[in-house]
């Protein structure tokens, strides 16, 4: 070793030996917390789910209008531009108030800014009738977030064919695109979990029985079961029944994969020691299942719902997309994207694509946490 | 190994009961029934109907039945005279309508599965090799973005671009143009240049997927202990790469061949509707909708067996690809 | 990762002392792992003989898996060394095996027929998806070109009787899951052998296995090295078995060789308190029931960061505060070729003195 | 004038008149294709294959004015064999769009002067597209073996039928008022007779609406039809007395299904009545069936592509003599809805109907698709309609619905003008649900009434009337007072149409204009529009519908739509007389004026009672704004690629005339 290199690791000796310790006697959980911080992408992906979740939960504060509202005069209005500045002069943010005008010949709606007038931006104020919500529930409030003065319209992603404020829109889907995986994914995994670790934990005829069951639903190709029991909602069902149908409908499909990791996994398990003397020292099933068995391989369960979570919602968002599950007005970005099926949208309309790199986003987001977590999860490797 | 095979094929017998006991619960979920929609059609097209002939037509399909018998009904035709029913929305019997629809189905989707394996294995293989190199960065993103994109979106997407490039949607297999035509080598070309949206959207998901499992297989090969007795013999790194590492990390997605094929067919449904390829998916979508319940049924049946069956064919080529399994196999 | 020596193959010519076929000198490996730079190997020196077994013996991470695998150039890519190596060929040539290219033809050429080695682990050693005969064949393959597959196959059946498979013909063809442990070890010694290397690592060959067949598997190592007249090094943390194995012993600690001599030096007169603890750990035939095993207090350090001290001085009980904690220590030379890294010695050099 | 002078003459006047006999023959009579296969002598030539001088058909209207070439492939989409069929329908007599009717397959026809024999002549040498003749027979054993196969003597019920469904509008009241199944003879290959009960002035135009096909080829029909004991005709002689030919072989239902088989694998029906009915009735979208239609289907109904090609022995020629159609084939393709617009844009489908919601989009790509957008006339009574079930089941509902108030009260809440500007982009025009001026059945100031928007008159209307809450409860609806819904609130699902995205987009709309009523809209979605017309037959199951075009070309030739007829009529529901369980409207109702002038209409036997039942029905409507319409254009539009020429730019449109058919198909033809 040269003399160089030595000195260098010499200096850095000292930080290095309380790494060292660190490293050595950290917990799994503070390691995988550790490992899962200093992947970027993992850390910057929960950041935008961390996000995407609070707007969807302040969602009625944030979006200036409600699922139900629109704007009869500005149909297929292209995203509104945000000035600053006014003939030069600075104004802070502010629209123009809006003409609409017809082609003669085509018929085709213009919506063009008047230059004339300038409406600012309001921000936390008072909506319009229409735009009423409560706070969790529970405390009746119309207070927006932002609202651009009387005579101008903002609408940050353009209009749909009705009028209605896209960005409100997907906001407001996004309460159900993003907790419909969830709900759906919880469901999931208490099913898998329940199912999988009966086979596992009794083994015998329960176990000969449920693995059937499981090779059976997994049998049925996914998406055209999906479309099946999609297309056997009752068409007047309310949008929450609904949703609760869609959650139950995905989740039905996807439990016997977990079910059958926990079942394998529980069988190796069940083989260890510490298992075996719990068991020896006479502890119950159910404690012996929820205290020891399913702890010790939480993480897995954790890293692979969280993978699963996407497919989920690119479920969720092709079942609408199809018509097959939610419908307007009742709001979800599958929903939104029903008007996209047209080519001809997306050439005149191209603003409705919009919702897409919402979906895009929170798949990708959902694919990177999963994955840091996968990574966080195995940390000696 | 007679034992075993008749134990396995005992098992998928009572796992295809159950499955046809399963599709006819989901098909016959719906409110109402064929008839229902019957009558509608025959309204929407201008006839009269009066409450005895559909009574009469009710009582023809055993539709007045209780489900079971209703069941036994259309499983028992099944087995035993391979007749799956008729299809009431098309005015003819299932089995026509999938001899119809079968044969673009399949070529699509093994089209589109030589393009998945084609392209994965050795990506798969490349960026595992190169794993942290720029390469393996531009495959992991592409794949990662592959994934995120639903195939409907990407359908459309890809559409879009194509009309902007080519002033084409290719929509369909084949252009107008050729639609009719006698096979020529132009025909081909046609019908290769509108397969590319589909087997780029239907594949593009599965790819990916197949990309990431292969790398990580791979990864996992290139660490055992063998590959460290190979270089102690001698080998070149590549030598040992392909003949033990590949061979290895490849079995488990070969095997995976029978449940890949079956999760294309299926994946074709949903692109189907959007590209309007003569597929079973526009058929199937539109069999549900009208309630066409024998169609609707013997669709998702074929499928269900069709995973059965290609999970046993990728258990058996999985015994066939491995010599551990090969031994559990025979053993039984 | 670097590879800052390798690429300028056989510029500078090396000697080594005529009777060695091994020597190395200073020889350092450095690992990256996440963001940390593990220094497994710390100026390690030996040299090995012709014939001559040396036992490296150490707890597990110690380095000296490390140090072997580095002689044969088979350590991942995260590994980084420095020091020599020098290898004398069988054609007489002295190499400095660090500076070859890892992947070349040369260095290829001596992995396996010159220099092999076998595993701690067999059962994970062989590839399981093709026969062992396949497997054995292709080392025979690929250093005799002239080889041909029936050829080839005589001297895997030969070897295989040699290494005491029965029915050979049978098991010719059989995949490594149909092998007990111990045979995958007969037959990976047999590989090993097929080319008649005149070094043999043998890098813990017989941790994995039963007790008997141990016994059995140093035999055969011991009978082999007779018939073939190559050198070992023999890898273990196992000191009974290095007694029964050994000409030489080299203890690892940490990275660095902290005592080296005959078998009978180390085993009847250790200097090193760690040299002493492995031994005092050994279970004796004469001890007294109750009497609990002599444990060595802690675990080995990871080598991160190590400061400029003896590496064992947190878990040694005659540590010397403010010395054995705060200096580097050098080598001392108990008696003739027996080698010591404790500051002890250097009293009882003055004390001679 | 010597011989070599002589000579030369002779020779110019030989190569002239070779050279004028060329030009003369540049004009081809047939199409090339057809051409070829005479030439080669698999077809027959062109004479031989189209009716005698004297009968053969010569279309004069819309004729184009250029000599147009033949050939060429006209690519649309499949809207379903009520989309396809239409437009290459030839009946027996054709209905024109002044409501009268010209012969079409028939050549001609005598009336009586008792107006109950009707004598229909038909064209000599006509033969049908597989080459056999068309004659009389062919016309009386589809009436008697095909459509009629067993009648109830006691009341005039045709009870049995081979294929589709018996019309009333061949029943004419005998001398105890039952109705009665016309009787149709044999007279000669070229004549037969319809004998009626009494007089009916407008059969022909029933023929025309109800029954185009009013003939099948015998000779292919005889042994895959169930001809057995159970036929009302079924003997030897009478087959002889009936068809003129010779006698039919007995069919039973087996024999029907594998004789069936044997001419097509495409035939495997499950039994005689589906059999019949597709093969009898809905036969146009059967490859190999014989007709009389311009182009033929050839390909399998599961085909994406579903390929009609051009009829070798098609009866009509243009004003030149040239054998019709222009164009070879035609091609529907089958694909969703949404895609019509990027397909025609892209260039990949020749001709879309689209209606002025979509106008923008198709008008502003006219020059990147290369195509041009034309105007149709719809004579609709209104594009955009709301109607309540009349006979809805819950009593509570229904006594609202009939109240004329309440239907006032929804007429003028609804804000026609922004319907009109957020679908319509503007293009319609307000209107109530009736006859615009220049129809037939126009009252003056019927389109004008209650449209305008004035939602606190609606508001007092709605406080006027018994039954319902004046106040709103908490969610802001009106609740029901007394009865089972005591406190309730008022809610109303309306049923949409699967094919009609705007519905749904229209029912949002309404609903936010009836919560300011306090009423509680609810939409019904319907995936497919059979659901939704299951529930029109149920007829007391639904609420309300949307609609787009109810009311139509004439009330007395056609007033399903209109009157309490038929049993699909959202507004008239069970009260529709064709309902299996018919319900009996109150005695001086509003309903029953309506029924009743449905009945007088039906049973008719003068045209001034006709029409004066007709009247009533109008008035009816009138008075009680059954359907409450928002919107009139009576416009659709197609986008046509401009290659295709001698499309008629402002054609009327309807059922009645046959949608696109009524443009003449065979008269178009494509230059690039």
């Amino acid at each position: 070793m040269s003399e160089e290199v030595k000195k260098s690791s010499k200096t850095a000796a000292h930080s290095d030996e309380k790494k060292s310790e660190k490293y050595y006697y950290a917990s799994q959980w503070a390691l995988m917390g550790r490992k899962f911080r200093r992947h970027k992408l993992a850390m910057g992906s929960t950041f935008v789910l961390l996000i995407f979740y609070l707007t969807a939960i302040f969602g009625n504060f944030i979006a200036p209008q409600g699922t139900e509202q629109y704007d009869g005069k500005f149909v297929n209005c292209a995203p509104t531009p945000v000035h600053y500045f006014h003939e030069g002069k600075f104004v802070g943010p502010f629209v123009y108030a809006m003409k609409t005008e017809r082609d003669p010949v085509t018929f085709m709606a213009h919506h063009v800014e008047d230059k004339e007038k300038v409406c600012r931006i309001k921000f936390f104020t008072e909506g319009d009738p229409g735009g009423e919500y409560k706070w969790f529930g529970l405390f009746p409030s119309n207070i927006h977030l932002f609202e651009a003065e009387e005579g101008g319209k903002i609408f940050l992603f353009g209009t749909d064919n009705m009028g209605r404020d896209l960005f409100s829109r997907v906001i407001l889907g996004a309460q159900i695109s993003l907790f419909i995986p969830v709900v759906g994914m919880l469901l999931t995994l208490v099913l898998g979990l329940f199912i999988g670790s009966l086979a596992g934990y009794f083994g015998g005829w329960v176990d000969t029985v449920i693995q059937r069951a499981i090779e059976v639903v997994r049998s049925f190709p996914q998406v055209p079961l999906w479309m099946a029991l999609s297309a056997a909602i009752p068409k007047t069902m309310k949008p929450a029944q609904v949703f609760m149908l869609m959650t139950i409908i995905l989740s039905l499909v996807s439990w016997p994969g977990l079910a059958r990791v926990v079942r394998s996994k529980f069988i190796s398990v069940k083989k260890e020691d510490f298992i075996m003397a719990a068991r020896i020292s006479g502890a119950p099933a159910s404690k012996l299942i929820t205290r020891h068995m399913i702890p010790s391989f939480l993480s897995y369960i954790i890293v692979d719902m969280t993978m699963s979570i996407p497919s989920l919602i690119i479920g969720e968002t092709t079942l609408s997309f199809l018509g097959l599950g939610l419908r307007s007005p009742a709001t979800s970005w599958g929903v939104l994207l029903q008007e996209t099926n047209k080519l001809e949208t997306i050439m005149f309309y191209n603003w409705k694509l919009i919702p897409m790199i919402f979906v895009f986003l929170s798949v990708l987001a959902f694919n990177f946490t999963g994955d840091g977590l996968r990574d966080a999860a195995d940390p000696y490797k | 190994m007679t034992k075993y095979i008749i134990k396995k094929l005992l098992i998928m017998a009572l796992t295809v009961f159950l499955i046809s006991l399963a599709v006819f619960f989901i098909i016959t979920l719906p409110p109402g029934d064929f008839m229902t929609n019957y009558v509608g059609r025959m309204l929407a097209a201008g006839e009269r109907v009066n409450q005895e002939e559909i009574d009469a037509l009710r009582r023809t399909y055993a539709l007045d039945q209780p489900f079971i018998i209703q069941f036994w009904r259309w499983f028992s035709k099944i087995i035993f005279h391979g007749d799956f029913g008729y299809s009431f929305s098309l005015s003819m019997p299932v089995t026509a309508v999938i001899k119809a629809y079968i044969g673009p189905t399949m070529a699509l989707s093994i089209t589109t599965m030589l393009f998945t394996y084609i392209i994965s294995i050795p990506v798969g293989i490349y960026s595992a090799v190169h794993q942290y190199s720029f390469g393996d960065y531009f495959f992991t993103t592409i794949c990662f973005l592959g994934q995120a994109v639903p195939n409907f979106l990407m359908a459309i997407l890809l559409m879009f671009i194509a009309f902007r490039l080519t002033g084409d949607t290719m929509l369909g297999l084949y252009s107008p143009k050729y639609q009719n035509a006698p096979w020529s080598w132009e025909k081909f070309l046609d019908l290769l240049k509108h397969c590319i949206i589909p087997v780029l959207v239907i594949g593009l998901n599965n790819t990916c997927g197949l990309i990431r499992t292969m790398r990580s297989q791979m990864l996992d090969e290139l660490n055992k202990n063998y590959v460290m007795t190979g270089k102690a013999k001698g080998m070149k790194a590549a030598a040992i790469r392909y003949k033990y590492c590949v061979r290895a990390a490849v079995n488990p997605i070969a095997s995976s061949i029978g449940w890949s094929l079956v999760n294309i067919f299926t994946g074709t449904t949903i692109t189907a509707i959007v590209l309007n390829l003569p597929s079973m998916g526009t058929v199937m979508y539109n069999a549900l909708i009208n309630q066409d319940m024998y169609l609707a049924g013997s669709w998702l049946f074929l499928m269900a067996i069709a995973t059965v069956i290609g999970t046993f064919i990728s258990d058996v080529l999985l015994a066939w690809l491995d010599p551990r399994a090969r031994k559990e196999y025979l053993k039984g | 990762m670097m590879k800052p020596f390798r690429k300028k193959e056989l510029e500078t010519t090396y000697e080594i002392a005529p009777e060695h076929i091994l020597e190395v000198k200073d020889l350092h490996v450095r690992i990256a792992v996440d963001d940390y730079d593990l220094h497994a190997v710390r100026g390690v020196n030996f040299s090995l003989k012709k014939g001559e077994t040396l036992g490296l013996v150490g707890e597990s991470g110690c380095g000296k898996s490390v140090t072997s695998k580095e002689i044969l150039g088979i350590n991942p890519g995260n590994c980084r060394s420095e020091g020599q190596i020098l290898y004398r060929t069988k054609s007489g040539k002295v190499l400095n095996l660090l500076e070859l290219d890892r992947d070349g033809t040369v260095y290829r050429a001596i992995r396996g027929a010159e220099i092999s080695m076998i595993f701690q682990e067999p059962m994970t050693a062989f590839s399981p998806l093709y026969t062992i005969g396949n497997q054995l064949a292709e080392i025979i393959t690929l250093h005799d070109p002239k080889a041909t597959k029936a050829s080839a196959r005589q001297r895997v059946l030969e070897m295989l009787r040699k290494v005491g498979i029965a029915n050979p013909e049978k098991r010719i063809d059989q995949y490594p899951h149909e092998f007990s442990g111990g045979m995958l070890q007969r037959a990976l010694i047999a590989m090993m052998l097929c080319c008649d290397p005149d070094l043999l690592i043998a890098d813990e060959p017989t941790t994995a296995l039963d007790v008997t067949i141990q016994a059995q598997i140093l035999d055969l190592m011991r009978s082999l090295q007779k018939e073939f007249g190559m050198s070992i090094l023999f890898i273990t943390h196992d000191l009974g078995t290095v007694a029964n194995m050994c000409d030489n012993v080299a203890v690892m600690y940490l990275g660095e060789i902290v005592e080296y001599g005959t078998v009978r030096q180390i085993f009847h007169n250790p200097q090193h308190p760690y040299t002493r603890g492995l031994l005092r750990s050994l279970p004796k035939m004469d001890q007294v029931r109750d009497e609990k095993l002599y444990i060595i207090n802690g675990v080995v350090p990871l080598p991160v960061g190590l400061q400029a001290n003896c590496g064992f001085h947190d878990r040694c009980e005659e540590c010397i505060a403010g010395r054995c904690d705060t200096q580097e220590i050098p080598e001392f030379e108990a008696e003739p070729g027996h080698m010591v890294r404790c500051i002890k010695l250097e009293k009882q050099e003055v004390h001679h003195g | 004038m010597n011989k070599r002078v002589m000579s030369l003459l002779l020779m110019i006047c030989v190569i002239f008149s070779v050279f004028a006999g060329s030009v003369y023959a540049d004009i081809e009579k047939e199409s090339p294709i057809l051409a070829e296969q005479v030439a080669a002598g698999t077809l027959p030539a062109l004479e031989d294959r189209i009716p005698t001088e004297a009968d053969v058909f010569v279309e004069t209207e819309y004729s184009p004015e250029e000599t147009p070439s033949y050939g060429g492939t006209i690519r649309t989409n499949n809207g379903g064999m009520w989309y396809f069929g239409p437009n290459a329908e030839e009946p027996l007599f054709r209905l024109l769009d002044n409501g009268t009717v010209e012969p079409n397959v028939a050549k001609g026809y005598d009336l009586s002067d008792d107006g109950l024999v009707y004598t229909i002549h038909l064209r000599e040498g006509m033969k049908w597209s597989d080459g056999t003749p068309f004659t009389a027979t062919d016309c009386v054993y589809y009436y008697n073996y095909v459509l009629v196969t067993d009648v109830d003597n006691e009341t005039g019920k045709v009870t049995k039928s081979n294929a589709g469904r018996y019309y009333n509008w061949y029943q004419t009241a005998d001398e105890n008022g039952v109705m009665r199944p016309a009787q149709v003879r044999y007279v000669d290959d070229q004549t037969f007779t319809i004998t009626l009960y009494s007089p009916k002035p407008t059969l022909l135009q029933a023929i025309a609406i109800d029954n185009k096909w009013m003939f099948c080829p015998k000779e292919w029909y005889k042994d895959i039809m169930v001809n057995d004991a159970s036929a009302p005709h079924w003997s030897g002689e009478s087959d002889l007395k009936l068809i003129g030919g010779e006698g039919l072989p007995t069919i039973t239902e087996e024999q029907a299904l594998a004789n069936a088989l044997a001419k097509s694998e495409l035939y495997n029906f499950e039994n005689a009545a589906k059999l019949g009915d597709q093969l009898g009735y809905r036969y146009w979208q059967y490859a190999g069936r014989p007709t009389l239609r311009p182009w033929n289907i050839v390909s399998p109904l599961t085909d994406q592509t579903l390929v009609f090609v051009r009829n070798p022995y098609y009866w009509k020629v243009d004003k030149d003599g040239r054998q019709l159609p222009y164009i070879d084939t035609f091609e529907y393709v089958t694909m969703d809805a949404s895609l019509y617009a990027q397909e025609k844009i892209a260039g990949n489908l020749d001709l879309v109907r689209f209606d002025s919601s979509e106008f923008p989009i198709y008008k502003s790509s006219e020059a990147i698709g290369n195509y041009r957008v034309t105007t149709d006339i719809v004579p609709y009574w209104s594009n955009v309609s709301l109607e309540f079930n009349q006979s809805y089941k819950d009593p509570q509902y229904r006594e609202l619905f009939a109240n004329l108030d309440f239907r006032h009260a929804i007429s003028i809440a609804a804000d026609r003008d922004e319907i009109n500007e957020i679908i319509y982009n503007g293009m319609m025009t307000p209107a109530q649900f009736a006859a615009s001026e220049g129809m037939g059945d126009y009252i003056e100031g019927a389109p004008e009434k209650w449209i305008e928007f004035n939602v606190e008159e609606a508001n007092a209307l709605l406080d006027g009337i018994d039954g319902i809450s004046k106040e709103l409860n908490s969610d802001g609806y009106r609740t029901f007072v007394g009865g089972e819904h005591d406190g309730q609130p008022i809610t109303i699902e309306i049923e949409t149409r699967a094919d009609a995205p705007n519905d749904a987009q229209l029912v949002a709309l309404l609903a936010k204009y009836y919560k300011a009523i306090g009423l509680q809209i609810v939409e019904s979605n319907n995936t497919d529009n059979n659901t939704r017309n299951e529930k029109y037959y149920a007829g007391d199951i639904y609420m309300a519908a949307v609609n787009s075009s109810q009311g139509g070309f004439s009330v007395m030739l056609r007033p399903d739509s209109v009157a309490a007829n038929r049993n699909n009529c959202a507004f008239v529901g069970k009260y529709g007389l064709e309902h299996a369980d018919a319900l009996t409207p109150e005695p001086g109702s509003a309903m029953e004026e309506l029924v009743n002038a449905t009945k007088t209409l039906l049973s008719a036997s003068t045209l001034e009672d006709m029409q004066a039942a007709a009247k009533r029905i109008a008035q009816s409507h009138f008075d009680n704004t059954w359907v409450i319409g928002f919107l009139s254009s009576n416009k659709t539009f197609d986008a046509v690629a401009n290659r295709v020429h001698n499309y008629r730019d402002g054609f009327v449109s309807c059922d009645e005339l046959r949608f696109l058919g009524n443009t003449r198909p065979y008269s178009w033809f494509i230059q690039d």
